[in-house]
């Protein structure tokens, strides 16, 4: 089964600079992590993006060319500052 | 004394004040010889600039599994560690413990490793950032990618 | 919180229960980024032989002196260093703590080598000794140079 | 000034050893440690002693080949197992 958009979890600088914990991306799934994070580049905000940001696939972290299914939870993530 | 436990006792993303001697209660037991402690506290300069407080983000579900992944890995490296870790988020005042880590071992050597390893791969993992505020009404998110010299701030 | 405060703020030998809550309060001010906490802790096996408590005796003014000075060495090498550290004497039960070492710098591995630092060199140049008394009923003054493995030991 | 006896402070696995926490040794001052740890390897329990104890004098660590003088505070001191 196909979904014509992709939601993305969006948190800390990354909300602020496109507006919300969560985005609703043009692309269908399946697709692979690198497909949203370019989707997320041509938004108003998207120069805020490093070449290559952290993504996490159903909390764990996976590199851009990893797969997405459909009712994955997907996350573009900043740099982390913990501690 | 409880009789010996190991690995990992509790590992969570808190929105209150660390209790720092509740986790250093959690991981003791009869066995254990040492008990190292790190703490991560928010401090009044960062690169050259007055902070006033801190407010922490997090993605809590994957920061929340990622300590305890990096939890469980150290103790899976050493059979008798006994971990404890929290990391707290919200607003924090300067002064308050956002992270806590206790560690304890039969042995110094291990609980202290242990300890360190822990923070340093909770730095590199954990989803949760910083909105750090100075003290003239400013904010900004910290980047510790952005700087060499940030990336080696506690 | 506490203005800026750098050194050794406290080094005792004690006959009485280790505070730890009250060593980390001492470390800490509004330029702490990190603390590190060393707990020593009785144990209750030694050598595969179980342990029923520990007296510990000491040259005490030495030991107060060597304590200090151990402590100030490292503040010597680390200007932002903060340092409390108690070592208890007199007789203690499996679980309770024998020393305690706080360590407090603006940034994190500062403070954590402080504190590994320091326990090493109270091992080697303190002058404390330790009867452990066994579930048997005998005791034995414990001897880290007799075998490597004891060498090894927290 | 010469005193006859020096007066040398014992702890732990060493005051059981020699029977106190303080012991006279029949050596004048001033000496070296090496003159007293000799004078207390003669004694009962003098076995107890390595080929190289550690002495400390007025509350410093010092080699056997320090000096002694009247008054100084000597410590022979067993392998110390503090933490």
């Amino acid at each position: 089964m196909k979904s014509p958009t992709t939601s993305v979890l969006l948190f800390a600088s990354y909300a602020d600079a496109f507006g919300g914990r969560e985005i609703e991306l043009p692309v269908p799934t399946p697709c692979v992590v690198n497909d949203l994070v370019e989707a997320l580049r041509d938004l108003p905000g998207g120069s805020r993006l490093p070449a290559r940001p952290l993504v996490a696939v159903n909390r764990e972290w996976v590199e851009l060319s990893a797969s997405v299914r459909e009712g994955d939870e997907i996350a573009v993530i900043p740099p982390v500052a913990g501690g | 004394m409880r009789q010996p436990i190991a690995g990992v006792v509790h590992a969570e993303i808190v929105e209150r004040e660390i209790d720092l001697a509740a986790l250093l209660a959690m991981v003791q037991h009869r066995g254990i010889g040492a008990v190292s402690l790190f703490v991560g506290i928010v401090r009044d300069v960062n690169e050259e600039r007055q902070v006033s407080g801190m407010e922490y983000d997090a993605y809590v579900p994957m920061a929340a599994a990622q300590l305890s992944a990096i939890a469980s890995e150290a103790c899976a490296k050493e059979p008798d560690l006994v971990v404890a870790v929290e990391h707290r988020i919200g607003t924090l005042k300067v002064g308050e413990a956002s992270v806590a880590i206790a560690c304890a071992h039969p042995h110094r050597r291990e609980a202290i490793s242990a300890a360190g390893e822990i923070i340093e791969a909770l730095k590199k993992r954990v989803p949760v950032w910083k909105l750090e505020h100075y003290i003239d009404g400013s904010r900004q998110w910290i980047d510790p990618t952005a700087s060499a010299q940030a990336a080696t701030n506690a």
